[in-house]
């Protein structure tokens, strides 16, 4: 599914999309699948396929955690795909990634294969549009959605420029921080949105640390869609027993999505 | 000076991967950089700084022990009598000063060993600003006393606990942290990669060895050197000597961390058996699996031990301007101990890569008898004491 | 330059308290030593020496943070920026040159802590000389990385089993080894103790750190300095940076270690506490009981741990030319840190005694406010670390 | 006794003394008391006292050992006269010492406790006379010996002007090195001892480290006295038994003193 017949939907329903983030491969590559058909059973609207990275910069512990769980259970590139294929058809499935595994995959192979295995588009979080060619050409071969990130520290130059390049979403960091790092409540975030609206009419994503109900609606309020990750994550990282971290995430999303619906 | 485009890269290398978030620091960074660059003011009160505090201009030293044995002509570039130790100094004092300009009052560092977060407190000590470095958790375990030194020069250090716990993941946390600080936080960068300006930066600050060492041998020896040889870790040392010469007809030579020997795996030899990838936000040559997933380095040499490069070797090395060829821990060491015991000279065994290269060339003849040799003596040997009496068995009984 | 008198004696201190033995070889040193003193080419090949080898002239630096915090205006003699890392390297070079104009083709020396065995070893390689060094055996037990970086320099070293095995006991042994070797074998000793000539030959090497000061501090304020502090273990870079003030109308302060403190009976206050006697060979104020044995000195500083001083020193303070005052172990790590934390310089803490002297004069107004100091900062803090470990816990948790 | 009654004896038997050397204190003071006793009468012709001191520079590994315990046993300068006043009387006693025990005690004070113990004279290993101006009038005052050292080294300037502050006898440092040092046939001693005779008709004493009856004969063909220390403290280092101690000392003596006697 393409990521705007989702947002068209929730526009449609007059709330914010609820985006849920799982590094593919974690806590195992079959439960990264249940989980993630947990979350869509549960009210997510898009899925962020996490490709875990050795060295993932913008990610705070939890989401590290995660991927170095994964990375070392020796997940590889080749399996996101199997994820992204198994997870497919109900919600835009989208892979968050650092840029050197899609280059080192090769770009215009990286777009075709998570074409074919029925991919909506790429997050980029070190990747920005002026570094892009290679992933814009690809993307447009393969008509993927392409989301970059904008900033609070973004000039309004960079924003228009970003946002020009984005296709699906925007996705604004609205927190000077790594993921998972929380600010109770946050004027950065819908100061950003609002600057980044003057630019575009794509909707847009924000992430900001997003732990509970009442968070995703104060999110909701402003944003297109809420973006939960490190909550998430943290249904697996704070017990060994796989399958009660899957009854946590079942109820963490109905949370969440009874959130963006409030 | 040789600059790579606007946007940073030299050829395909270089460029900006990071967040979105970090992009108008680097930004002000580039900018604030240039006009330093370009005002007097800031010149001198930097040349100053060497010289009064730093100790620089470093001297120039021809080695006739040395040379004699090896058959070429050898003057060192006495970086390790730098103050603090090594050509570090140089890059802490311009970036320590470019924070001051820029209205900053904090600096975060990255550390391996504890050599740049050792010099990154000292500059910001000096300067009066906060410092803070990150610092792998293994790393504060191996190198307590350069923890000791930062903690005494005021400096706060926070172990590392992800990842390998080592250099690499101490520049990922030291990234993250900058996204969050940004706005009162310089990121003082320990060498010459990382995005753009990063690179140009650092190289910018390191260059006084080069241009010294140009100037000196002119006027010592009314030429210009046949070669120059330096070790490359991240590759400020390197570019510090390299950028002066790189219009010249000098052959370049950069010497990698061979470790165990490059067909072991177990080196950090980045250029000489790296791929180009993404890491830390340049496009280099980067030790990395099939997936692009970092490997991790080995090398004697605390310094040298990183798996990626500055981006401007990267392009050196594509374009053939320069060399680079791995040093294996036994050369460097039996470098180490050759110019101990023939100059009386106890070099950092990260600098001793570049001794056992430019040997080497010596020797095998790729360098003619007679030719005039650079080699940038990079650090002094002080911190690697340690490693020098479990290598060479110092501390078992009283015989040599 | 004030001269002992034709026997070696300033007023009742210094001579020659050695076997007859050795008397041949102290008389061809004295006589060797006022002809290369005034051999124009000697002075130039030890100047060149100094120069591109030992990094000299050293710095003078104007601690600018330091002088706002203490009142007066302190400059520090950087000799932590030589080669090899202190004051010593000077020494060393003279006397290994002047062994080799004497024809000798070996050194031995003695060393407590390493320091000077450091700085003996890498002369001697330097000039091609062979060198033994002398070092209780429990001091090289202490100081491991110090007695590898001698053999590393292809020095043997000696652990010295009698008596305390310290340091005294291994100048008593290098004095022996000394008698039996005297033909082609100079005694490079450490400090401006021993028989004469030796406190003037030290002396003389070491006054470069003086009248290098003076120059530097006539050209960078137009004036000399109100007084001048250094520490003082044998006393070798107190005399260095004395002998060049000695007629000038300049106030001179010599720190020794006063360990636990002076009442406590623990501490190398040799001028302050100790009486006068005869100690290796000379005449001078030695740490001693009742009968004239010897008592072992105690400081944390390894390089002013010992009971004797340079029969000058007797001399300037009995005539009350220099002042002599202790510090304690405490306050010198209290003047290390802060020494640390407002300039960034890491110092030896043997330096650190004069430092924090010459803060303690500052505070208790016995310098006026305003008065220009110069420190002599002897050495670099690199061999202290695990010291500063330990005496600050920087090795308990990751807090400050 | 004066030591020149002793050479007086030797001369006439056409032989040379038997100096025989050990610490005060050691093995113990009782013990180095009875050692000299035994000396004595097994043939010494004249002994040297040591006086321990922390930092015995001519000295060898045995005496320092010596020394060394006889402190750490608590040996006071003022016991020393204590062994000189039990065992004087039957042969010279001179005192062997470094300088700084002497002019600590006082010189003066010194010599008159030495005279009035019946002490002969002093040996100073770290005096020469250039620096014995203090020394020269306190041993004329008391009437006292004092025996300084010329060695190999010499020039015979120096030998001329050591000798004729000397008084008793002449210690001839016959190898350039420490006590105990042994070079099986020292062409420099002889040497040495010609040299010094050119310039003194003062009996010359030679310490070799002479270990056994042969060496003392040969010494004793050239020299005046036959110096022996680091075989006699030798015989109480090997040993806790002090009287196994004191029966090895009667057994070297005796063949010592037959040596200076072939
Ligand atoms: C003495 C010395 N030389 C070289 C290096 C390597 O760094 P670079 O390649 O950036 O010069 C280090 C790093 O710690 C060092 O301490
Ligand atoms: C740095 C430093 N300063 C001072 C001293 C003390 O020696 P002196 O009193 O001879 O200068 C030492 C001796 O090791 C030293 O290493």
């Amino acid at each position: 599914m393409r990521t705007a017949e989702a947002f068209a939907k929730t526009r449609a329903e007059g709330r914010a999309a609820l985006v849920g983030y799982l590094p593919a491969g974690f806590p195992t590559l079959a439960d990264s699948i249940k989980a993630i058909d947990i979350m869509i059973e549960n009210g997510a609207d898009i899925i962020e396929v996490g490709l875990p990275y050795s060295d993932p910069v913008m990610d705070g512990p939890a989401i590290q955690k995660a991927a170095d769980r994964a990375l070392h259970a020796g997940f590889r590139t080749s399996q996101v795909f199997e994820v992204v294929e198994a997870v497919s058809g109900r919600v835009p499935i989208l892979i968050m990634t650092y840029w050197n595994l899609v280059e080192r995959y090769g770009t215009g192979r990286f777009a075709a294969d998570f074409a074919a295995a029925g991919g909506a588009g790429l997050i980029t979080p070190d990747l920005i549009p002026d570094e892009a060619d290679e992933w814009l050409a690809a993307s447009d071969a393969h008509d993927l959605d392409r989301v970059f990130l904008v900033a609070p520290s973004s000039t309004d130059e960079r924003i228009a420029s970003t946002v020009a390049a984005c296709r699906g979403f925007v996705y604004a960091q609205s927190v000077m921080g790594v993921t998972g790092a929380r600010s109770a409540t946050s004027t950065a975030a819908p100061k950003l949105v609002e600057r980044t609206r003057a630019h575009t009419d794509l909707p847009i994503g924000v992430g900001l640390g997003v732990r509970d109900g009442d968070q995703a609606a104060e999110v909701a309020s402003y944003g297109d869609a809420v973006i939960v990750g490190s909550a998430i994550v943290g249904c697996y990282l704070e017990t060994d027993d796989v399958p009660s971290g899957h009854q946590r995430l079942a109820e963490l999303t109905t949370e969440l999505a009874g959130g963006v619906r409030r | 000076m040789p600059q790579p485009d606007l946007t940073g890269h030299w050829g395909e290398f270089g460029g900006r991967f990071v967040p979105e978030a970090l992009i108008a620091a680097l930004e002000e960074l580039d900018i604030a950089h240039r006009k330093a660059l370009e005002d007097p003011e800031f010149q001198a009160e930097l040349a100053a700084l060497g010289r009064d505090y730093g100790n620089l201009p470093s001297p120039m030293y021809r080695a006739d022990r040395l040379s004699e044995a090896a058959g070429v002509e050898i003057w060192l570039k006495r970086e390790d009598l730098n103050h603090t130790g090594a050509h570090k100094i140089r890059n802490v004092l311009g970036q320590a000063l470019l924070t001051k300009r820029m209205g900053k009052t904090r600096v975060i560092a990255e550390t391996g060993a504890g050599q740049h977060g050792v010099a990154a407190a000292t500059a910001a000590t000096y300067m009066g600003l906060e410092c803070t470095v990150y610092m792998g958790e293994e790393d504060t375990r191996r190198q307590a006393l350069n923890v000791a030194r930062m903690r005494l020069l005021g400096a706060e250090v926070v172990p590392v606990t992800t990842g390998s716990r080592t250099l690499k993941d101490a520049m990922n946390e030291a990234l993250r942290e900058w996204v969050a600080s940004v706005d009162h936080t310089h990121y003082l960068i320990g060498s010459v990669g990382g995005p753009h300006p990063f690179p140009m930066v650092v190289r910018d600050y390191c260059r006084g060895i080069g241009d010294e060492a140009r100037a000196q041998l002119l006027d010592k020896t009314g030429r210009l050197p046949d070669a120059v040889a330096a070790c490359v870790g991240g590759g400020s040392n390197a570019m510090g000597a390299f950028t002066a010469f790189l219009d010249d007809d000098v052959k370049l030579y950069g010497f990698e961390a061979g470790g165990d020997g490059y067909e072991t795996g177990r080196h950090a030899a980045t250029i000489t058996a790296g791929e180009i990838g993404v890491l830390h936000g340049a496009r280099t040559y980067v030790l990395q699996d099939e997936d692009g997933q970092t490997i991790e380095s080995h090398s004697i040499s605390a310094g040298l031990d990183y798996p990626g490069v500055g981006p401007e070797h990267a392009h050196l090395a594509a374009t053939g301007r320069a060399a680079y060829e791995p040093v294996t821990d036994a050369e460097a060491m039996a470098a180490l101990e050759k110019l101990a015991r023939t100059e009386g000279i106890i070099c950092a065994i990260e600098s001793a890569h570049a001794l056992a290269g430019a040997l080497r060339l010596a020797e095998d003849k790729t360098l003619e008898p007679g030719s005039l040799v650079l080699v940038n003596l990079s650090g002094r040997g002080d911190k690697d004491m340690g490693t020098v009496v479990d290598y060479f068995g110092f501390d078992k009984g009283n015989d040599q």
